[in-house]
Formats: C-alpha cells, structure tokens, sequence
C-alpha cells in the first residue's frame, strides 16, 4: 500500500462525506427537518452547472450558477411547502421525499435521460507509477474551506448568532425581536446552497443523471447520524471518521468492505454515543473543564 | 409541430386502411372468424427510474417496428396493438405487469425487462404461463427456456469478439474491474475462460458495488498492478463517472469493454477523450457505417427526432419484433406454441447490424460481432467484424429446446475451471 | 334482540377510543366490506385476486408500522429491514429443506426470525437511550446496510445450503406457500393465496384493535404522550417501546413472508430507501392513528401507482408525487379521520335523531 | 401624552380554553406596576399576549397610543418592548455574549447600546462573556434574561416572574438595580409576581389578578400592608 495512496484516497473520502452531507445537517441540524430530498436538491445544483457549462459559461461561473440555481429552488420550496410543516418533523420527510420524487422525474420530462457532461479539469499529479485526479485531491481544501465559512457565519455574524437563538428557542427569540420566519427561510435557503454547492462541485466528476442524487443520500444521513447534533463540528468529525474507515477498508479488502465498514461504523457510533461523535467531544470537554 | 402531427396521422389513417383490407384478405384465405384475431404485443420498458437511459430506446424502437408493420398491414391482415405500460425500472411492478401483461391483456409475445435481475424476476411468471418472451438486452448467457428468447448477444459473444483483438494488439496482462453482480461475477468468469482460450493471464480483478461513484482507490490498483489492457465491464450511471475520473487521474491503459457505450452511449454523453482508446465488442452502434444501417438510422431519428442514441437492445427489440411477425406470418396464426416451434426451426434475420440468424434449439442469436474503437475525439470507428454464433448453450452445455422442455440458466462455473472463482 | 346483544358483546373487546369505527353501524360496514372482499376473486378471476392480494399483504406491512408510530409514537423508517429478513428467511429455509411440510414451518420460523431481528435491534435502541429522530435515522441505515450487503452477495461464495443469494439479481422461484403433506397439500396460490392473505389481514388489524384499546394499548399512547409522566405513573417505558417494536417487526416479518411467496421472488431493493420509504408515505397519508387508515391508504395508493405505471405516462411519479404533498399539506391528520369526522358530522347535521346512540363512544 | 401601555378588555385563550378575562390595565410613563396573583391566574399569559406570543381572542393592546392588532412579537420588540420570560429562558448554547447579542432586537429606533450599563449592574456577566449560558446558575441565567432586554434600551420591560427558583439574596439584587435603572433611564416597567418580597421590593402600584381577571388595584400606600396582599398570593 502505497502512503500517498491512502492520504489521496482519505482526502477524496472525507471531501465527499462532509460535502454530501453538508447540506442536509445544517437543514436538520438547525430546523429538525429530514431533507429527504436532499440528494435530488444535489442533483439540480448539478444540473444549474453542467447545463450552464454546455451553455458556454466558464466552469466557476457555471458552478455559482448551479448554486444560485439551488438556493432559489429552496427559497420558493421554503415559502410554498415547506414552512408549513416546520412543527411536524414526520410530515417533512414525506413531503420531502415526494418533492424528491417529483424533482427526479421533471428533470427527466425536461432534459431527457441524460445530458452532456462536462469534464473533470485540472489534469492529474504524478508520482511514480501512480497518478490523481487533481481536481479531486483538491475537493479537500474546498470541503475544509466550506466548514470554516460555516463556523464563521454561525459562531461570528450575527445572523449566525440569531438564526442559532432561533432554533434552540424560537418564541423568545422572536420576543427579542428576531424574525424568525426569516431565519428559517435563510437557514433553509444556505442548507439548500450548500446541497447545490456539493452537486456544482461533483457535476465536473460524477454522472450528472436524473437519478444522481441517491448516491449522496447513504454517506450524507450516515454521517450526519454519526456527527450527532452539532452541525458543524459533527460534520467535520464523521467526515474525518467516516473518510478514514472508507479509505483503509478499501484499500485492504476493496471497494464493498470499505461501504459496509462505514455503515457498520455508524450503529455501532449510535448504540455507544448517543448524541454521536459530538456528544463524545462534549463529554470530554466538560470532563476536562470540570477537573 | 402541426406538419407533423397532421403527418402522423395520415400515416395511421393509411394504416388502418391496410389492416381493414390485410384482414379482409386473411378472412379469405382462412376461412371466417379468424379475421377478427386481434394481435397484441407487450412492451414492457423503462422509461422512468434508473434503467429509463437504456429502455427508452428499447421503447422507441420497438414504436418503431410496430409502426412500420401496421404500415405494411399488420400481422396477419391484424393491426398491431400493444400494451406498453412504464415500470419505472422497479422489479415488483415488473411482476405486476407482466402478469397484467398476460392474464388480463393476453399479450401475444411479449419484450419485457433490461436488466438481468428484471429478466429473472418475471421468468418464473412466464414460465408458468407458458408466454412467449424476448429478452433483448446483452446479457450474462446461459438462458435454456422453452418460453424465452434472449435476442441479446451474450458476453461470450461480445467479449469473444473484443478480447482476442486486444490480446493480440496490446498484450497478454489483463485487469478487470467489473460490476458486483450477477452479470459482472459471471462476465468476469467469461474474460477468464477467454482468456486462458487465447494465452493470456487475469492479473487482477475488482468488483465493485453498483453504488459506487468515486473510483480513487480502484484507478490506484490498476496503476499497481500495471497491465497491459483493462477490461471494464461497469454498467449504471454510478459507474458511468469511471470515465470521467480515470481520465482526470491520467491512466491511460488501453481498455476493453462489452458495456459502456453500446448500451449508455457514454461517448455521446461525456466531453472527449473520456472515452478514449475505449475498445468495445458489440453487435450494434448507430454508428455502422453500413447503407442499411445508416438507412434504419434516419428512419428512427425522424420518427423520435429529439431521441438520444439507437442503443444495442433497441435494435434487438427491432429485428426480434419483425422475426416474429414473419414467424406468425408462416404459422398463419398467433397461437403461441406454434410460432415457438417455428422459430425453433431457425430463422435467417436481416437485421440493421447486418444478415444474421436464429439458433432455433437454444433460442439465441448467431450476431454479426464488431469491435468498435472510441478515439480522442469520440469518433467510432469499426475495428473488427466476425460473425459470432452462441456456443455456451449450444456446444458445451448441450441445451436443445427443439427436443426437450426447460427453464433453467446454465453457469461458466459448471464447466470450466478458469471461471470457477472458489477453486482459486 | 339477544342476537344483536351477543353481537354487542363480541365487539366490545376491539373497541375504544384509540380506534376509528366504533359502534354497530361501523360492524355492519365492516361485515358487508369483509363479505365483498371475500367474494371478490369469485367475480373477478384470479388475476384480479392476486394483483389484489399484494395490496393487501402491504397493508399488513402498514399495520405494522402504525402500531409502532401512530400509537407509541416511534417512527421506525427500517420496517422493511424484518419484511425483507423474513422474506430472505423464508426463501432459504423453504427452497433448502423443500417439501410441503417445510413452507408450512417456514412461515412461522421466518416471521420469528423477523420479531428476533427487532427483538435485538430495538433492545440495542431502546436500552441504549438511542431518541427520536435518531430512532428514524438509525432504522433507516439498517435498511440501507442490509440492501448494500445483499446487493453485493453475487459471488458463488454467497450460498446458503443449496440457494445462491444472487446479490443484486435477488432468489427467484421461492416456492409458492403449502399446507398439507403430500396427495392432500394446498398450493397457496390465486384466489387462494389472496384468502390466506386477506385472513392474515383481518387477523391483524382486529388483533391490533384489541391491543391498542386494551390495558396495554394505554400503556403505548401513554408513552407517545409523555415517555417521562409514563414512566412515573410506574410502566417501564423502555420495556413498553421494545414489545411494540417487536410485535412490529414479526407483522413487517408476516407481510415479507407473504411478499417473497407472492412473486416467488425476493431481491435487496426491499432493502432500499425508495420501498423504505413507502410504508411511511401509506401511513402519514392514511393517517398515522388510524390502523383501519393505513390499511385503506395502502390499498387505495399501491392501487393508484400500479394504474398509473400502466398508463406508461412520464407524468405518472409526478402525479404520485403532487398527490402525496397535497395530502400532507391539506389533510395533515389523514385522510382517513378526515372522511371519519366528515361523516360524523353529517351525522350530527342530519340524522343525528336516528342513531345517536351508536355514533357515541362508550 | 398616552400610556406607555394600556390594555382594554383582553381576553385569551389557549386552545379552547379562556384563560384571560376582559383584562382592563395601563401603565405610564416611567412607572413600575405589578401584576401579582397566584399560580395558574393567568400572570404569563398576559404577558405572552402584551409581547404578541399570544393573539388575544377579544379586546385592544395599546403601546404608547398604537393599537397592537396584527403586529408579530418580533415586531413589537423591534419598537421598544423588552420581555423577559419565566424561568432560564435563556439560549443555553449560546454564550453570554451572544445572548446579549439577540438582545438587540429590541427597540430598534435607539440611540445606543446600554451594554455599559447591563455590565456594571450586572458584573458577573462581564466576567462570563464567553461561557455557555446554559451552564450558569439559575441567578445568573436570570440576570443574563435581563440583561439580553436591556441592552436594546427599551422603552418598556416585560418582566415575568424574575424570582422563581433564584434565591431570595440574589432577587434583592436584582430588584434594587431594576429600580435604580428605572431612575437613571426612565424605563418603564410591568411585571407579574407572586412573591410578596419582590413586589413590595419593586412595585409602585399593582394589580391583582385572580382567575383571569383583574379583581382590584393595589396603590403604593397599601403595598406596605402585607396582610392586605398576602390574601391575593395564598394558595
């Protein structure tokens, strides 16, 4: 096994669980609501860059399309739908999954089976006889960079310190005279740019299809089960985790044992932390600070 | 819009008069009652869910096909209906309507299904009924039915054209990645009975779960082990992103392949050179350059003008709908069993890939096999060109339905070593 | 009038104020529906009768996630996780030792080995503090780790005794379901298999209405309520979700073995998250506290779904789709208790003179 | 020059249940009044409704002259309304600092932050800045609930029931800076009370409420008789 190897693949690993589920956990995280059209919300933020991309539009500027493309599908499904099931967390996952279902089968109606695929720049780094996809390698810094900006805007703005008063008591927040509404709408509208982000940032790499988004769909709710409630931290953690166990299980025994060494990671994480990774975090630091 | 549509119509309004006096005709010649046959086909293809990339061609050419007979006057003076419901690529709503299909639609024959898993879901459902059933998609091999036409070729066949090429233009060293299924386990069992046929060695092989996208780890220990040629045998849309991924990483290894392109016409769908030095054995590619070929080619395009590719099965839906309406034609009626025996007799077919025929006992196709080469710029070029009858059946295992009733699928691993994984 | 007070007193054990259609008026209903169901196959062939019978063996598979959602208020989005273990169960232990007497041992064998599977999977929840919705996710990744798991059992190397997982391809040809040995053995199949199931189905939903509005139907309402007042009124609340969870799974189990004999077929797309997604799509629809709901939305939805995948239009998953959202946005409570408290108010508005005293409850 | 708040025959509900009834209140400018009444009387209900948490089923909520009807609490706090609810209603996660931050929702018109102010009446704040709020003791959650109203300069504070579960040494304090900051600011302030320490503390005039309804006013000189209250707040 070759060392560069393994860091290339963890890299790879961790990039795609953290931005797989990064969307999904801040929805969750933040308003409790079970984006089971999170996959599909993937998938459109996709299909906003390649089909801008085939348009003519350089790369960046397809991607920020991608993402733009995204939020504003947020936006309108957050005022339309939504909104309205906001106390009714089980009633979400069904109109999410429907949303899902509908979104899936009107990209099929509108562009066909499949459309024109970009592909992947930035060429490849070389080291002996084994060579990269830069592109990939480079998801890394990216997925990192996102998780910094995430913890600027909710821990340093004061959108951030609001729409996280929000969440954990909506009535006296509005009674300090936050719009909470509001708050939703944009936590909701960031959630579903982030889900674009990830589809604007893969579109260069996977198969952009109608049905792409189910491939997000296992690492994105095993991570953030994983994580536990902490968004950001939860996140970073199951995807370091996460990212890990998929790249050495697959090195040793190959491509099935490193799915099933994930998903088994993740009960076994359940069963012994209940509030996840980050509730093992904040066992130690509370331990620590106590003595 | 309105030409067309106004087009269209006139078109079945021709139709209909030449199924009004086919079936006066066929009235005279049978002898009353058996004018009023109606003849019904079932179309059972993906045009939603996951597989709907590969069946919605199988779909529209079969349109295709219909049309054009109902043209010439139907089946038997009859016009032909259908019954083509979408099953949305899910295989309990297969079972649903192929049983639909048969007890309440009474399908005459029925094309059914893309993937392996599909095929085996509703053959005990045909078996029972005893229906006449064309499985059109490339496919494993090893199918001895007595009800089930597999108009397909089989990896035997695709990969015993491509195979041989590559080993004697590339080397001797192979790897294969393939899907981890039925059809990946078994195809892969066939690169190794091949390979030991020409000389040439398996020096790695990966399966890899339909759910994977990210292929890092899988191109690394393609660099490791350092063949001379890759044989891909990935199929879906997940694995469709290996394309992209390993021309981005750089490895640039000669590859052979029996199910990209053909199929997902990846070429078409993904930029240059994704594709590459992408070396494919298959019976079919729009891109024939062949008069008849290029002649069916327009037919479909201008029938479906927003379509995205004439796949491999399409065209097997093709030419296996026109055989058995020439098969109920000379029987003189719809009445399954007997067109079975007809068929069984063996038919010459010509088809768009070329004149082919039907092996009666075992229910396959002899298939006009070609290698076809994908370039940096996409462009298809025809490589090779033999035809290739099915052999498994036919001569190592010995089926011949003409003599005895069966349903079973036959497996390399009964029969060979070099495909028996657990002896290694 | 002793025959209507016999009557009275059979109904009263599966009546209460956890349940819809209480009262004669409802029993009356329930006969007449009961009757045509019965005679259905006998007026419409036995295709009909076992196109039919999958709905309602999915209807059981609905039962069984009301029981454990609706009324104790967990929602287990891994139901199919013990309908695909049965029907796994069952396909290798029927096709392995395969005689009449085996199917007829292989029902109830494979159905506890679904209840086991819940058995520990819930203990491994319930007594690990494992809440909420993190009940949900975790359920849903079970699912999820046994489609990946059985998707990849392709290889020879996956075999059981005499039969092949098949991976991804999934067991064909399980045996249809037998009972009797030898010259006198019943293949279950057609009208008779739509009987069995629609018996299986009757049992369990009369079964569960007596549960739920008996002394330990108060015990799971109560622990939806308020798990922490439960548990001070002296019922241990852990022990209360982990039967429910179990009785829950060996009816998923039930209607698996059911599905795996119905098609002769069983494959790990049982296992992923589009048919995981099903049971929760029929319940919240029909009505999460409502076991008569989820049984009609079951029917009514599959029903729907399989006419419009007939039609082979593309427009077919998006009108399932709008339905689905119209129904949760509109009737939030289902539509079931919504037709139930329509109906008792017209009752009220017109007839309320006439049979007053059956529309109330006791 | 109107009240600062004046409510007229307000009645609310939960669910189907009227839990005020035709409430009658005003309070004026720089005053300090008192709502006192037992448990379950209806004391945060009323003040759910004054900050807009609750739509009152009947009756008119005036803030300095404007009827209230169909403005949202967040609305009403942006005004000048500061509330501090029952208990440790304070964001547990969020630290001192932030909290505060929320805080300045309220009144948005102002001139300036009065975090100078909130920090030298309430020193151990400053000191905590960055700790959770949520592992405070009850006291100090109940100084961070006032502090959070106040540093928004509002015009008129929300206060319910500051002494419940805070030990009596701790709700001298915080009365004492209450009043001197309604001295030095001229904030007007209603709150509700069943501790007769606190209200005697604070009030310079109170209402007493008894099953929803307002039963009697309460002037500065009978506040000093303590058997003349204590009938409305025995249980």
């Amino acid at each position: 096994m070759n060392a560069l190897n393994l860091l290339f693949q963890f890299a790879d690993n961790f990039a795609f669980v953290v931005l797989a589920a990064v969307g999904l956990a801040v929805i969750f995280g933040m308003m409790g609501v079970i984006n089971l059209g999170h996959g599909e919300f993937i998938m459109i933020g996709a299909y906003g860059t390649t089909l801008s991309a085939n348009a003519g539009a350089p790369l960046p500027v397809a991607m920020a399309i991608g993402v733009l493309v995204t939020a504003v599908m947020g936006l309108i499904l957050e005022r339309t739908i939504i909104h309205r099931l906001y106390d009714r967390l089980f009633d979400s996952m069904v109109a999410t999954w429907a949303l899902g279902l509908i979104l899936t089968q009107g990209m099929r109606i509108l562009f066909g089976n499949s459309i024109p695929q970009v592909s992947t720049p930035l060429g490849n780094i070389a080291y002996g006889e084994f060579s990269y996809s830069t592109y990939r390698v480079l998801l890394l810094p990216v997925a990192l960079l996102v998780l910094g900006g995430l913890y600027v805007l909710f821990t340093r703005t004061e959108f951030g310190i609001r729409a996280r008063a929000t969440i954990q008591d909506p009535d006296t927040a509005r009674a300090l005279g936050v719009d909470t509404d509001r708050m939703y709408t944009a936590t909701f509208v960031i959630g579903s740019a982030l889900a674009g982000l990830t589809g604007a940032l893969y579109a260069p790499t996977l198969t952009v299809v109608p049905g792409m988004g189910s491939s997000f769909l296992v690492e994105a709710f095993v991570a953030v089960v994983v994580g536990g409630p902490s968004v950001l931290l939860g996140t970073t953690l199951s995807g370091g985790l996460l990212g890990t166990i998929d790249a050495v299980f697959t090195n040793l025994f190959g491509t099935f044992y490193g799915q099933i060494a994930m998903l088994l990671t993740a009960i076994v994480v359940i069963r012994v932390l209940s509030d996840g990774l980050t509730g093992l975090v904040e066992t130690v630091r509370n331990r620590v600070e106590g003595e | 819009m309105s030409g067309k549509r106004s087009g269209l119509s006139r078109r079945s309004f021709l139709a209909t008069g030449g199924a009004i006096g086919g079936a006066a005709l066929a009235g005279c010649l049978t002898g009353g009652g058996s004018g009023e046959e109606t003849v019904k086909l079932g179309i059972i293809e993906d045009r939603s869910g996951n597989f709907a990339l590969n069946g919605t061609p199988k779909y529209n050419a079969s349109m295709l096909a219909i049309e054009e007979l109902n043209e010439e006057g139907g089946i038997l003076g009859n016009e032909i209906e259908t019954f083509a419901p979408d099953p949305q690529s899910d295989n309990q709503r297969y079972q649903q309507l192929t049983r639909q299909a048969i007890n309440e639609e009474n399908v005459d024959a029925l094309w059914a299904g893309y993937s392996s898993a599909t095929r085996e879901t509703i053959r005990p459902i045909i078996d029972q009924n005893e229906q006449l059933y064309f499985y059109t998609t490339q496919y494993e091999g090893g199918v001895c039915d007595s009800y089930t036409f597999c108009m397909g070729a089989t990896a035997r066949q695709q990969l015993g054209s491509v195979l041989p090429y590559m080993v004697e233009n590339f080397g001797t060293d192979i790897y294969t990645i393939a899907a981890d299924y039925n059809f990946g386990q078994l195809s892969a069992d066939w690169v190794r009975v091949l390979a030991d046929e020409n000389d040439a060695n398996v020096i790695g092989e990966e399966f890899i779960p339909l759910s994977v996208t990210d292929f890092g780890s899988t191109i690394n220990n393609i660099q490791d082990a350092d063949p001379d040629f890759v044989m891909a045998l990935l199929v879906g849309a997940n694995h469709t992103s290996f394309w992209n991924q390993r021309t981005s990483a750089g490895l640039d290894v000669p590859m052979g392949t029996s199910t990209v392109m053909a199929q997902g016409y990846q070429h078409k769908r993904l930029d240059p050179p994704a594709m590459a030095n992408v070396y494919g054995g298959f019976n079919y590619m729009e891109e024939i350059p062949t008069d008849r070929n290029q002649e069916f080619v327009s037919r479909y395009y201008e029938k479906f003008p927003d379509a995205a590719y004439i796949n491999e099965e399409a065209v097997n839906n093709y030419f296996s709908i026109k055989m058995y309406a020439r098969a109920a034609e000379a029987v003189g009626s719809t009445n399954q069993a007997d067109i079975i025996e007809e068929l069984e007799k063996g038919m010459d077919v010509s088809a768009p890939e070329g004149d082919i025929s039907l092996q009666g006992p075992v229910h396959h196709m002899t298939h006009n096999m070609r290698v076809f080469r994908c370039d940096e710029d996409h462009t298809i070029t025809v490589e090779d060109e033999q035809q290739i009858s099915e052999q498994f059946l036919s001569e190592t295992v010995g089926c011949n339905l003409r003599e005895n009733e069966e349903t079973t699928q036959y497996v390399p691993a009964d029969y060979y070593e070099e495909a028996d994984a657990t002896q290694e | 009038m002793g025959l209507a007070d016999a009557l009275d007193r059979l109904r009263r054990p599966f009546e209460g104020p956890n349940t819809l259609g209480n009262g004669r008026a409802f029993w009356v209903g329930f006969l007449v529906v009961l009757v045509g169901l019965v005679g259905y196959p006998i007026g419409f062939g036995s295709y009909a009768a076992s196109s039919a019978a999958l709905y309602l063996l999915y209807a059981i598979l609905a039962l069984s996630l009301t029981v454990i959602w609706g009324y104790t208020g967990i929602l287990s989005f891994g139901q199919v996780a013990f309908f695909g273990v049965a029907g796994y169960s069952f396909a290798l232990l029927s096709m392995n030792l395969e005689s009449a007497l085996t199917t007829m041992l292989a029902l109830p064998v494979a159905v506890g080995i679904a209840a086991l599977a819940a058995l520990v999977l819930g203990y491994f929840m319930f007594y690990g503090e494992v809440r909420d919705v993190y009940v949900t996710i975790l359920t849903l990744v079970v699912a999820l780790v046994l489609n990946t798991f059985m998707a990849q059992t392709a290889g020879s190397e996956w075999t059981v005794g005499s039969v092949a997982l098949g991976g991804f391809n999934g067991i064909p040809a399980i045996p249809s379901l037998t009972f009797g040995v030898g010259e006198t053995a019943i293949t279950l199949d057609g009208a008779a298999f739509y009987w069995f199931t629609l018996a299986a189905l009757v049992a369990s939903y009369l079964g569960l209405r007596a549960l739920v509005n008996g002394r330990f139907g108060y015990a799971m309402v109560a622990t939806r309520e308020d798990e922490d007042r439960t548990e001070m009124l002296g019922y241990d609340v852990r022990r209360v979700k982990l039967l429910v969870f179990v009785l829950g799974g060996a009816l998923a189990g039930l209607s698996g073995v059911l599905y795996a004999t119905w098609g002769n077929y069983i494959s790990p797309s049982v296992f992923g998250i589009t048919f995981a997604s099903i049971p929760v799509v029929w319940v919240a629809v029909g009505g999460r506290r409502s076991l008569l709901g989820a049984v009609v939305a079951t029917v009514v939805i599959e029903w729907f779904r399989q006419q419009l995948s007939a039609t082979g239009s593309q427009y077919a998953l998006i009108v399932v789709g709008v339905v689905l959202l119209a129904s949760i946005l509109f009737v939030p409570e289902g539509v079931v208790p919504r037709l139930d408290a329509a109906i008792r108010g017209a009752r009220d508005r017109f007839g309320a003179s006439n049979d007053a005293p059956e529309g109330t409850p006791e | 020059m109107p009240p600062v708040l004046d409510c007229e025959g307000v009645s609310a509900a939960y669910d189907s249940t009227l839990v005020l009834r035709d409430v009658d209140l005003t309070v004026e400018d720089g005053e300090i009044v008192g709502v006192m009444g037992k448990n379950g009387a209806g004391k945060s209900t009323l003040m759910k409704t004054i900050i807009g948490l609750l739509e009152p089923a009947s009756g008119v909520v005036r803030y300095e002259g404007t009827d209230l009807a169909g403005t949202t609490a967040d609305e009403r706090a942006n005004a000048g309304i500061g509330y501090i609810p029952q208990g440790r209603d304070v964001f547990p996660d969020l630290t001192v600092e932030e909290n505060l931050l929320v805080g300045e929702g309220v009144n948005r018109d102002r001139e300036r932050d009065l975090y100078d102010a909130v920090y030298d009446y309430f020193p151990i704040l400053d000191e905590r800045r960055t700790q959770k709020a949520g592992t405070m003791s009850g006291g100090q959650q109940q100084m961070l609930a006032i502090g959070r109203a106040l540093v928004g300069n509002p015009d008129l504070l929300l206060l319910d029931e500051h002494s419940e579960g805070v030990q009596p040494s701790i709700v001298e304090e915080i009365s004492e800076n209450l009043r001197e900051l309604n001295a030095e600011l001229g904030t007007t302030v209603l709150f509700v009370e069943q501790n007769l320490g606190a209200i005697q503390d604070m009030a310079d005039r109170c209402y007493a409420m008894e099953r929803g309804r307002i039963v009697d006013e309460v002037g500065p000189e009978e506040l000093q008789d303590e058997d003349a209250i204590a009938s409305y707040l025995a249980v």
